[in-house]
C-alpha cells in the first residue's frame, strides 16, 4: 500500500491533474457536489473530506441531462449525427464514501445488464477511476452499515483504489490495473508499508434489513402506507440526489429542422412520470408515489439483483423538506 | 391637543399688534399650542418679488422649511404673509428645478411637506363648532357683522384658503358664535391695498366702496382676517368719509376680536382699544352680557 | 463590453398590438417613413396578450432586444387590456433588470395608430442602441444545440471555403 | 413539554374525539433535533406525537388541498403565516372556509434548519432565526377559529429589502453573475413548487412538458426560465412564508426574486400584504387609471 | 403531415422594388412543412387568388400562407378565397412585406429580403398550429329593452316597434314624457313642446308593439347580447292600474299636500297624483312617504270615494324578469345645482331661478298658468337677466364640458319673456354664443334684433339683495369695463349633467361610463350610439349633453341598430375567442375579473375521481361575449385557457422561428 501524508493533498491532487481530470467533492455557492478540481482552484472552493456531498456523484456517470444524438432534416431527409464525446481526459475521483460507491455498483447493475450494455454509461465508466475512501467518521444520518455495506472494503466491482484514513495519512491500495496506474502517479509522493485496516467508529442509525424484502412482497395493501404517504409534497429532491435513483426520461429539444435527443433524470413522484396516453395514471395520489418508491428501493430491486436499492447514504434523511424517513419506514415494517 | 408653527410677520408686532395678542389668546384658550418659528424672516411679501421672484420664494421657504424640520404646519394670521408662504410652498412641491433654486438660496432643504394654512383654516379645521358654542361666554346674539374676506386670502384660485368667490369659513365661525350674518356686495372686493397711499384717488375710492357697502347692508361692524384691509377700512375710514362726503361709524375687528370677545378673553387684552375708529364702546356690550 | 463589430446586426422582435401599434407602423409605412430593417413584428390582439414569458423565451433563443408595444391607456381596444400591460411590464422590466440583462435590451411604449413617426422614432433609437452594446450573450438556451452541430458547421465551412 | 404542545394536545384531543373534525394536522419531531415535520393523526391516542417547538416551520396550509374532496373537517394549525397561506388557498377558491378548523399560534419566528444541521444539538441557541421570521410582520395568525397563546408584537412593521437592495447596487453583470452561479445549482426538483402555497394549480406547466414553455434540458438559462416566471406567476400572491427557500436542496435564495418583486408592488402600486384581505383584488388581478406611467 | 402553401406577392413595383420576391419563394421551399411556394405580380388580384385556389386543389395543400400587405387590408379578402377553395379561412396566416418591410427598407434589397424571408418564416411557423375554426352561433330573442321613457326613449321605442319588434319601455317615474314635458316651447321653432311630444306619448301607449313599464326600474341584467335577462322592479302604485279609470276624484279629495317633482317644487300635489295633467298612462301613484295612510294608518279618503274600488293599499313591489335581445339606454339627464355657485344665491334669493323654473312659470300648466311672476312677491318682472355657462366651461366649479343647449334655450326664454311681457327688459350674461343647427342662427339674430334682447359679453361675478331688487355684478369684456345691472329676475342656465345614479345602472348593466357619468359610445364618430358591450346601445341625453333634433336622430339610430341585431335568427361570433381547458383548470378565477366583457364565469362540472363522481367548479367562456383579447391568457399561471388563433404554442412558434440559422 502507498502511503502518503495528508499534508500532501493538494501535491497528490495536482500530480493526479496532470495526466487525469481530477474530480473531488466541493462546496461552492452553499452547496456540496463533485466538482472537476479546475473549477474548484479557480473559485478556491472547499474541499469537503468528512461527509458525503448534499448531490451524489452519480451525475458523473448519468448526467441530469445529456444529448444522446442530434438529428436534422437535410433537405426533407432526416440525418442521424452522433454526438462527440466530450471525455478527452481520463477522469478519476477522489473520494468516494463507500456509499456513493456502492450507489455506483446499483447503477452498473442496471446499465451494464448483460442484455443490454448502456454505451454512453458504459464509456463513462470505463474512462473514470474512483478511488474509494474508507470513511471512518460518519455523519449521524449515515446507516450504510446496516444496509449491508462493507464499512472496510468498497464494492470492489466499482473501486479502483481503496483510500485508507489512517488519521495524518491516507493508504493507498490498487484493486484494478486503472486504480494501478492512478496509484503508479502518485507513488512518488509516498512509500511503500503495509498498513492494518483502521477499525470504524459506530453508526448512530442501525436497521435491521433481515428479510425485509420477503416480509414487504406481501405488504401492498398493508395499512403502513397512509400514515406515511401523508407528509410527502411528491418534489424530486430525493429522487435527484439519491445515489441509486436511475429512472430517466427521454425526449427532444428541437430548433427548426434540428434538434438533440435528450436523455434527463426523471422522478417516480412527479405525477407526469407515469402519466399514460389518455390520461389514465397508475399512480395517481402520493400514497401510491411513496409506497413505490419505498418497495423499488427495498424489494423489487433485491427480487432482481439481490442488492439494496438503498446504500443508507442519510441524503434523503436530511434533504426531504418534510422528513419522510426510510429508516423509520424499514423499523415500522419489522414492526408490523 | 393640536400643534401649529406660529409666524407673525412683521405687522401683528407693529400695525396689526391686536391681531397678533386676540390670535395667540383664541388660540390658548381653544387649546391649540403655537410654536413660534425661531429666528423667522421677513415673508419677502411686500417687494421682494419686484426685485426677484426667487427672493421672495426664498425668504417664506426659509421660515417653512424650519416649520418643516419640526414637522409642523405653520399657522400664518396675515394674509399676505400666507399668501406668499403657500406660494413657495407649491413651488417647491410642483417643480423640482424650483425646488433646486429655493434649496440653494436658503441653504436647507424644504420638501414642501410642512403646509402654510392661514389661521381661518387653522381654526376651521380644529374647531368642532358644536364644543365652540358649548364654550361661548358671550353670546354674540344680536350682532349684525358682514365678513370681508379681501383679495389675498381668496386669490389665485390654486392659493386661496376657502371657496375662491363665495368664501363662508369666517362666516360659519361667526355665526357659531350667535353673530348673525348679513349678505352684502362687497364681501371679496380689494381695499385699495397700497394705493390708499402712492394713489389716493383710486386707491381710497375702493375702501370707501367697501365701506358704502357694509353701511347698506346695515351691519353693526365688519370683521376681517388681514391687518392692510384693517389697515384701509379702519385707519382711513374718517379721510374716506371726508373725500366721498358720507358718514361713517362702522367699528372693523378682527374676526379673532369677536371670537376672543365671546370666549370671555378681556378686549383690552386683545389690544380691542388700540383701533382708529372706536370699537370698544359696541365690544363692552355684550362684555356685559350682551343684548337683552 | 468588448468592442462590437460593425457587421453586427441585432435582430429585434415587437409584440405589436393589432388596433394600434401595429396599425402606427402600418401607417409608417404608408407615409414610406424609414426604419433599420433589425426589427421583426409580432401581432398579438392586444398588448394584454403579451406573456412576459415570451419576452423570457425571446432572450432565450438569442434575440438582442424585445420591445412590447400597445395602445395609450384609455384607448384600448378592449377597454383595459394595456392597463394590465402597464402592471405587468413595470414589473418585468425591473425584474429582468434585478435578473441582470442589460436594461437598454427590453422596452414597453405606447404607439398608437396615427403615431406612425412615432413608431419610426422609437424603432430607429432602439436599433441604434441595442447596435452599440453588441449581441445579447445573456439568458442564451441554444448552446447545446449549437454544440451538438459544432462539427457539422464546420464542415460545411471548411465544404464553401474550397 | 412547553404548554402550547400540551394545549395542543388537549385540543387534538378534544376535536377527535368529539368527531368535529375526521384529522388533526400539526408537526411532529422527525429524524433529527432541527426537524418537526407534518404528522396527521385521526384519533385521539395520537395526540401525544404533537409537539411545539422553534422548528416546526413547514407550511401545513397546503395539506389540506390533499383533503378539500372528503365531506368531514380537517383541523390544521396555523401560524402567522401558514394563516397567511390559508387565506391565499381561500382567495384562489382552491379550499372551502367550511372544510377547516384552524387552530392559530402566535409564532416566535422559527430556527433556521439549515444552520442547525451545521451544528451539534447542544449549541441549539447559537442557530438564528430563518430569514423571513426575523423581519416577520404577522406573527399572529390573521385567521383562525380558536387561538392558543397570547399574541406576540411583530418582529417588524416595515419588510425587510436590505438583501434585495444589496443585489440592486450590483452592476448588471455583476447581478447576472450571481445569478447564473445561483442558477446553475438548481436540479429542478421543484420542491419550490410543490412547497409554495401560491403554486396551486393543478398541473403546472414545468411538470407538462406538452405545455411547450419548456424543454426537460436541465441548463441554466432553462432553469433561470423555471425561476423567473415561477417569481412572476407568485408576484403579488406570495404571503412570505419562506418556504420555497427552505425546502431548496441546493440553497438557492428563491426569496430574493419575491422580495424583489413585492419590494417593486410596494413602490409602484402601493403597500400591498399578500393574504390579510381576501376581499380586495391581488396587484396584478387589477389596475388604477393613475398607475405610475413610464411608457409615454 | 402539414402542406404549407406561400404565395408571395410583388404588388407590382410596391414590394418587388425592394424585396427580391423570387428568392423569398425560393428560399421558403425548404422550410419544414412548405409544400409549394411560389410568386406572383398581384396577389390579390382575379388571377393571382386564381393561382392559390388551383395551388390549394393541386398540390393538397391544407394550409396558406400570402406574403404581402398587412392583413388590416386584405385579410378577408384572401380568407374568403381560400375558402372557395374549401380550406377552412382560418388556416391562413399573411406577412407583412409591404408597408412593415419593402416601404419602410426601400434602398437595400438584402436586408429587406432577409427580413421578408424571416416574416415568411413566422407566418408559415404560425400557420402550422392554426387550427380549422367555424363562426359559433347563439340565439337572439325578438325582443327589445329600452330604459328610460323621455323623447328618446319614446322615439326609439316607436321606431323599434314600427320594424315589426315588442319593445318595452322602462320608466322611473309615474308617467313617461320626461323633461320635454317639464318645457313650455321648443327652439328654433317656437312650437310648444307638449303639442309635439303627446302625440308621441299616446302613440307610444297605443302602439300593439310597445310595453310602457313605468314607475318601474332595472334591478339586476344578466345574460349576453341576445339573450339579456333583466329584472324589472315595478314599484308598487296602490292603484289598480285595471280598475282605474283616471277620473281624478281621488287627487282632488286628497288631504295631504306635497311640494310637485314635476313644477320642481313651486307648486304642490297630492299624495295620490299624476305628475302631470297630460300624464301617460293617466293613472295615478301613491305616495307611500307623504300619505297618511301609509305614514300614520290614518285617512284613506282615497279609497272611500275612487269610483271604480281601484285603490289597493296592500299593493306590494312586483319583480318581473323577462328576456330581451337589446338594451338602448335612454335615461336622459339632470340638471346641474346652482347652489354650488354660491355667490349667484341660488336657493337664497328666491327670484334667482333655473332655466327648467323658468319653463314651468310660463307654461301654461305650470304653477302660474303661464304668466310669468316673481316666485319672491308675485310680480310681474320687467328686468329679467339670464346668465349662461353655469357650471357648464368651468373646471373649477363645475363642468369641463359644454352643455350644447344652453345657448339656444336661453336666447327662446329670452324671446318668451320680450313677448309676454312687451315693456321688459332682457339681458343675457354669455362667453360665447354657439348655434350650430339649422334655423339656429336666424332664431338668435330675431332674438337680438326683433325682440331687442340685450347680450352683454361677459361673467357674472355675483349676485347681491337690494331692497327686493337683484344687483347682477358683472362685466363687459367689449367695453372693457365692470357693470351692474338691475334685476327683478335672474335665471339661470345651468350645465346638463347625468343622473346621480347613472354609474350604477352603467355597471348592473355591464358597459363603461366616462369621468362625467355619461355613458361611453363605442367610438365618437364611427359609432356613436353602441358601447363596448355587445347588444347595449345608447340614444339622447345620457351619451351625452344634446338637443332634441340630435336625441330624436340618435333614437332613430339606436332603433336601426337594434332591429338590425334582432333581424337575425341567430348572431354570428368572431371565432377567434378564448377556450378553457377545464380538465386543467384549477378553478382559481383570476381570468373571470380580468376579463373586460365579463364573458368568463365559474362553472361547476361533474368529474369521476377514483370511483366517485365530484363536483368542482372551473371557468368557462361565453363565447359571444368574448372579444379575444388574450388577457386571460397571460393571468393564466397553468395556460388552461387558450386564444384561438393565437395560441401561446402559435406565439411561440413565431418567436422561435424568428432564431433559425
Amino acid at each position: 500500500m502507498i502511503v502518503i501524508d495528508k499534508n500532501k493533498l493538494t501535491d497528490l491532487l495536482d500530480a493526479l491533474n496532470q495526466s487525469y481530470q481530477v474530480i473531488v467533492p466541493a462546496k461552492s455557492a452553499d452547496l456540496t457536489q463533485f466538482m472537476p478540481y479546475d473549477a474548484v482552484k479557480e473559485k478556491n472552493a472547499e474541499i469537503i473530506l468528512n461527509e458525503n456531498t448534499v448531490l451524489s456523484p452519480k451525475w458523473l456517470f448519468l448526467p441530469q441531462s445529456e444529448g444522446m444524438y442530434a438529428f436534422w432534416a437535410k433537405n426533407k431527409k432526416l440525418e442521424i449525427v452522433d454526438l462527440p464525446s466530450d471525455l478527452e481526459k481520463m477522469r478519476i475521483v477522489f473520494p468516494v464514501r463507500h456509499c456513493d460507491v456502492q450507489g455506483i455498483a446499483c447503477l452498473d447493475k442496471v446499465f451494464l445488464d448483460e442484455r443490454h450494455v448502456d454505451g454512453q454509461y458504459l464509456e463513462k465508466r470505463e474512462k473514470t477511476v474512483v478511488m474509494a475512501l474508507m470513511c471512518n467518521n460518519p455523519k449521524d444520518s449515515c446507516f450504510c452499515a446496516s444496509m449491508g455495506v462493507d464499512r472496510a472494503h468498497a464494492n470492489n466491482t466499482v473501486a479502483d483504489v481503496q483510500v485508507y484514513d489512517l488519521g495524518s495519512e491516507y493508504a493507498f491500495e490498487a484493486l484494478s490495473d486503472k486504480g494501478q496506474q492512478a496509484v503508479e502517479a502518485i507513488k512518488a509522493l509516498g512509500s511503500e508499508k503495509t498498513v492494518a485496516v483502521p477499525e470504524v467508529k459506530e453508526q448512530k442509525i442501525k436497521v435491521n434489513i433481515e428479510g425485509l424484502p420477503e416480509k414487504l412482497s406481501g405488504m401492498f395493501y398493508d395499512s403502513i402506507w397512509d400514515s406515511f404517504m401523508f407528509k410527502c409534497i411528491g418534489c424530486g429532491t430525493c429522487a435527484f440526489i439519491c445515489p441509486t435513483c436511475y429512472c430517466f426520461d427521454i425526449n427532444n429539444k428541437i430548433r427548426g429542422e434540428e434538434g438533440v435527443k435528450l436523455r434527463t433524470w426523471d422522478s417516480c413522484m412527479f405525477d407526469e412520470y407515469m402519466l399514460m396516453a389518455g390520461g389514465h395514471n397508475p399512480r395517481p395520489g402520493k400514497k401510491e408515489r411513496v409506497r413505490n418508491r419505498f418497495l423499488h428501493k427495498l424489494e423489487y430491486f433485491y427480487e432482481n439483483y439481490q442488492m439494496m436499492l438503498c446504500t443508507g447514504c442519510g441524503r434523503c434523511l436530511r434533504k426531504c423538506p418534510m422528513n419522510v424517513d426510510i429508516v423509520k419506514f424499514i423499523n415500522q415494517a419489522n414492526a408490523k | 391637543m393640536k400643534k401649529y408653527a406660529y409666524y407673525p410677520g412683521c405687522t401683528l408686532g407693529s400695525t396689526g399688534v391686536e391681531y397678533g395678542l386676540s390670535t395667540l389668546e383664541v388660540c390658548k384658550k381653544l387649546g391649540i399650542e403655537m410654536w413660534e418659528i425661531p429666528d423667522y424672516n421677513c415673508c419677502g411679501s411686500s417687494s421682494a418679488h419686484l426685485v426677484n421672484p426667487y427672493l421672495a420664494l426664498g425668504l417664506s421657504a426659509r421660515n417653512m422649511a424650519i416649520a418643516e424640520e419640526a414637522g409642523l404646519d405653520v399657522a400664518i394670521p396675515c394674509a399676505a404673509c400666507y399668501s406668499h408662504s403657500k406660494a413657495a410652498e407649491l413651488a417647491v412641491k410642483e417643480s423640482p428645478e424650483k425646488r433646486a433654486i429655493i434649496e440653494d438660496i436658503i441653504g436647507r432643504t424644504y420638501k414642501g411637506e410642512s403646509k402654510a394654512k392661514s389661521i381661518l383654516e387653522v381654526l376651521a379645521e380644529s374647531l368642532d363648532l358644536e364644543e365652540l358654542k358649548a364654550q361661548v361666554v358671550h353670546p354674540l346674539k344680536g350682532l349684525k357683522v358682514v365678513t370681508y374676506y379681501g383679495c389675498l386670502l381668496t386669490r389665485p384660485k390654486k392659493i386661496a384658503c376657502d371657496d375662491a368667490e363665495d368664501p363662508i369659513m369666517m362666516d360659519n365661525i361667526l355665526a357659531a358664535l350667535g353673530a348673525e350674518i348679513l349678505p352684502w356686495s362687497a364681501k371679496t372686493e380689494c381695499c385699495g391695498a397700497s394705493h390708499t397711499a402712492s394713489e389716493p384717488g383710486v386707491g381710497i375710492g375702493m375702501t370707501d366702496k367697501i365701506l358704502l357697502a357694509a353701511q347698506k347692508s346695515g351691519a353693526d361692524c365688519v370683521a376681517t382676517a388681514c391687518p392692510m384691509c384693517m389697515g384701509n377700512l379702519d385707519m382711513r375710514q374718517v379721510q374716506a368719509a371726508k373725500m366721498f362726503n358720507h358718514n361713517y361709524n362702522i367699528p372693523i375687528y378682527y374676526f379673532t376680536e369677536l371670537l376672543g370677545l365671546a370666549l370671555g378673553i378681556d378686549s383690552k387684552k386683545m389690544g380691542c382699544d388700540r383701533h382708529f375708529v372706536p370699537a370698544m364702546e359696541l365690544l363692552q356690550k355684550y362684555e356685559k352680557g350682551g343684548e337683552q | 463590453m468588448s468592442s462590437v463589430n460593425e457587421n453586427f446586426e441585432p435582430k429585434i422582435l415587437v409584440f405589436a398590438c393589432n388596433w394600434c401599434t401595429y396599425a402606427g407602423a402600418d401607417l409608417a409605412g404608408l407615409s414610406r417613413l424609414q426604419y433599420p430593417p433589425n426589427v421583426r413584428i409580432l401581432r398579438v390582439p392586444c398588448s394584454g396578450r403579451v406573456n412576459p414569458q415570451f419576452v423570457l423565451r425571446a432572450f432565450q433563443r438569442g434575440i438582442d432586444g424585445v420591445l412590447v408595444c400597445g395602445c395609450h391607456p384609455g384607448d384600448c381596444h378592449y377597454t383595459s387590456g394595456n392597463y394590465y400591460t402597464r402592471r405587468r411590464y413595470l414589473l418585468m422590466k425591473r425584474m429582468l433588470e434585478f435578473m441582470g440583462t442589460d436594461p437598454e435590451r427590453f422596452q414597453t411604449r405606447w404607439i398608437s395608430g396615427s403615431e406612425g413617426p412615432k413608431f419610426q422614432e422609437v424603432i430607429t433609437e432602439a436599433t441604434g442602441i441595442i447596435k452599440a452594446i453588441g449581441p445579447n450573450r445573456k439568458m442564451r438556451d441554444d448552446l447545446t444545440i449549437q454544440a451538438a452541430f459544432a462539427q457539422r458547421d464546420a464542415e460545411e465551412e471548411e465544404g464553401e471555403a474550397k | 413539554m412547553n404548554p402550547i404542545a400540551q394545549e395542543m394536545q388537549n385540543i387534538a384531543k378534544e376535536l377527535l374525539t368529539s368527531g368535529e373534525v375526521t384529522a388533526v394536522i400539526g408537526w411532529e419531531k422527525g429524524t433529527f433535533w432541527y426537524q418537526s415535520t407534518p404528522v396527521m393523526i385521526t384519533s385521539a391516542e395520537e395526540a401525544d406525537k404533537l409537539i411545539w417547538d422553534e422548528f416546526c416551520q413547514p407550511n401545513l396550509s397546503k395539506y389540506l388541498l390533499d383533503y378539500r374532496l372528503n365531506e368531514g373537517k380537517v383541523a390544521i394549525f396555523v401560524k402567522g403565516c401558514d394563516a397567511r397561506a390559508f387565506n391565499r388557498l381561500l382567495q384562489d377558491n382552491q379550499i372551502e372556509r367550511q372544510k377547516a378548523y384552524l387552530i392559530g399560534i402566535p409564532c416566535p419566528g422559527m430556527k433556521d434548519h439549515k444552520q442547525a444541521a451545521l451544528v451539534e444539538e447542544s449549541a441549539k441557541d447559537s442557530v438564528p432565526l430563518a430569514k423571513v421570521c426575523q423581519s416577520c410582520r404577522y406573527p399572529n395568525p390573521v385567521v383562525y377559529d380558536r387561538l392558543i397563546g397570547s399574541e406576540v408584537t411583530p418582529r417588524a412593521t416595515e419588510p425587510d429589502f436590505s438583501d434585495v437592495m444589496a443585489l440592486e447596487a450590483m452592476t448588471p453583470d455583476e447581478r447576472y453573475a450571481f445569478w447564473q452561479e445561483q442558477h446553475t445549482k438548481c436540479i429542478r426538483c421543484y420542491a419550490c413548487r410543490n412547497a409554495c402555497p401560491a403554486c396551486n394549480c393543478r398541473n403546472c406547466i414545468f411538470s407538462d412538458s406538452k405545455s411547450g414553455w419548456i424543454s426537460k434540458d436541465v441548463n441554466t438559462s432553462e432553469n433561470q426560465f423555471y425561476a423567473i416566471t415561477r417569481a412572476t406567476h407568485v408576484a403579488g400572491r406570495c404571503v412570505e412564508c419562506g418556504q420555497c427557500e427552505m425546502v431548496c436542496p441546493s440553497n438557492i435564495p428563491i426569496m430574493l426574486m419575491n422580495k424583489k418583486y413585492i419590494k417593486d408592488i410596494n413602490d409602484l402600486f402601493g403597500k400591498y400584504d399578500a393574504g390579510i384581505d381576501i376581499d380586495t383584488p391581488t396587484p396584478l388581478g387589477h389596475y388604477k387609471l393613475d398607475d405610475p406611467e413610464e411608457f409615454m | 403531415m402539414k402542406k404549407v402553401g406561400v404565395f408571395v406577392c410583388h404588388c407590382g413595383s410596391n414590394i418587388a422594388h425592394s424585396v427580391d420576391c423570387a428568392k423569398v419563394a425560393e428560399t421558403l421551399k425548404d422550410f419544414p412543412n412548405v409544400a409549394f411556394s411560389t410568386d406572383y405580380k398581384y396577389m390579390c388580384s382575379e388571377p393571382g387568388q386564381e393561382l392559390i385556389k388551383k395551388a390549394i386543389k393541386e398540390q393538397g395543400l391544407d394550409r396558406v400562407v400570402v406574403c404581402s400587405c398587412s392583413p388590416r387590408m386584405h385579410e378577408n379578402t384572401f380568407r374568403n378565397c381560400v375558402a372557395q377553395a374549401g380550406l377552412n379561412p382560418y388556416m391562413f396566416e399573411m406577412a407583412n412585406i409591404r408597408e412593415q418591410c419593402s416601404w419602410v427598407h426601400p434602398d437595400d434589397m438584402e436586408k429587406a429580403t432577409e427580413k421578408a424571408i424571416d416574416l415568411a418564416k413566422m407566418a408559415v411557423s404560425k400557420v402550422c398550429y392554426d387550427e380549422p375554426l367555424e363562426k359559433s352561433y347563439s340565439p337572439v330573442t325578438k325582443r327589445a329593452l329600452v330604459v328610460g321613457g323621455g323623447i328618446a326613449g319614446i322615439q326609439t321605442a316607436i321606431d323599434i316597434a314600427n320594424n315589426g319588434f315588442v319593445v318595452d319601455i322602462v320608466e322611473r317615474t309615474p308617467s313617461i314624457g320626461g323633461k320635454m314635458s317639464q318645457i313650455d316651447k321648443t327652439f328654433p321653432t317656437l312650437d310648444c313642446s307638449a303639442c309635439i311630444l303627446t302625440p308621441k306619448m299616446v302613440e307610444a301607449s297605443s302602439h300593439p308593439n310597445i310595453n310602457l313599464i313605468t314607475f318601474a326600474e332595472v334591478e339586476k341584467v344578466e345574460g349576453y347580447v341576445g339573450n339579456f335577462d333583466v329584472t324589472i322592479r315595478k314599484k308598487a302604485r296602490s292603484v289598480d292600474m285595471s280598475k282605474c279609470t283616471g277620473c281624478g276624484t281621488c287627487w282632488s279629495k286628497c288631504p295631504t299636500k306635497v311640494p310637485s317633482e314635476f313644477e320642481l317644487g313651486m307648486s304642490m300635489r297630492k299624495a295620490i297624483y299624476t305628475p302631470f295633467p297630460q300624464a301617460i298612462p293617466n293613472k295615478p301613484v301613491i305616495d307611500r312617504e307623504h300619505c297618511l295612510k301609509f305614514t300614520k294608518g290614518i285617512c284613506g279618503v282615497c279609497s272611500k270615494v275612487c269610483p271604480a274600488g281601484a285603490i289597493d293599499y296592500t299593493i306590494e313591489d312586483e319583480l318581473v324578469t323577462e328576456r330581451y335581445g337589446a338594451i338602448v339606454m335612454a335615461t336622459g339627464y339632470q340638471l346641474f345645482d346652482a347652489s354650488v355657485y354660491g355667490e349667484y344665491g341660488y336657493g337664497r334669493y328666491p327670484d334667482v331661478i333655473s332655466g327648467l323654473q323658468f319653463e314651468r312659470l310660463i307654461n301654461a300648466s305650470g304653477p302660474t298658468m303661464g304668466h310669468l311672476l316673481r316666485p319672491s312677491d308675485g310680480k310681474e318682472p320687467k328686468n329679467v337677466v339670464f346668465i349662461k355657462c353655469v357650471g357648464s366651461r368651468d373646471e373649477n366649479k363645475g363642468k369641463e364640458y359644454c352643455s350644447r343647449t344652453c345657448c339656444m334655450y336661453t336666447a327662446k326664454q329670452a324671446t318668451l319673456v320680450r313677448d309676454k311681457i312687451k315693456d321688459s327688459k332682457v339681458y343675457v350674461f354669455y362667453m360665447d354664443v354657439r348655434t350650430p343647427g339649422k334655423g339656429y342662427e336666424e332664431f338668435y339674430n330675431r332674438t337680438t334684433e326683433k325682440y331687442e334682447a340685450n347680450y352683454i359679453r361677459g361673467r357674472v361675478s355675483k349676485i347681491t339683495q337690494e331692497g327686493d331688487k337683484l344687483l347682477v355684478h358683472g362685466e363687459d369684456t367689449l367695453l372693457g369695463r365692470p357693470v351692474k345691472v338691475e334685476a327683478d329676475m335672474v335665471v339661470l342656465a345651468t350645465a346638463m349633467v347625468s343622473n346621480p345614479d347613472a354609474a350604477h345602472l352603467a355597471q348592473l348593466v355591464g358597459f363603461s361610463y366616462d369621468k362625467d357619468g355619461f355613458y361611453t359610445e363605442s367610438h365618437p364618430k364611427l359609432a356613436p350610439v353602441e358601447t363596448h358591450t355587445a347588444g347595449v346601445f345608447l340614444a339622447g341625453a345620457c351619451q351625452g349633453p344634446k338637443d332634441i333634433p340630435d336625441t330624436v336622430a340618435q333614437a332613430g339610430a339606436a332603433a336601426v341598430k337594434v332591429t338590425a341585431l334582432l333581424s337575425k335568427d341567430k348572431l354570428e361570433t368572431e371565432p377567434s375567442v378564448s377556450v378553457v381547458d377545464q380538465k386543467n383548470c384549477a378553478g382559481c378565477g383570476h381570468c373571470v375579473n380580468i376579463c373586460p366583457y365579463r364573458a368568463i364565469s365559474l362553472e361547476t362540472i361533474q368529474e369521476r375521481v377514483n370511483g366517485k363522481t365530484i363536483e368542482r367548479k372551473v371557468a368557462h367562456v361565453n363565447s359571444s361575449l368574448c372579444r379575444g383579447c388574450g388577457a386571460c391568457t397571460v393571468t393564466c399561471r397553468s395556460s388552461s385557457i387558450s386564444l384561438k388563433h393565437f395560441t401561446n404554442k402559435q406565439i411561440l412558434a413565431e418567436v422561435d422561428a424568428l432564431c433559425l440559422q
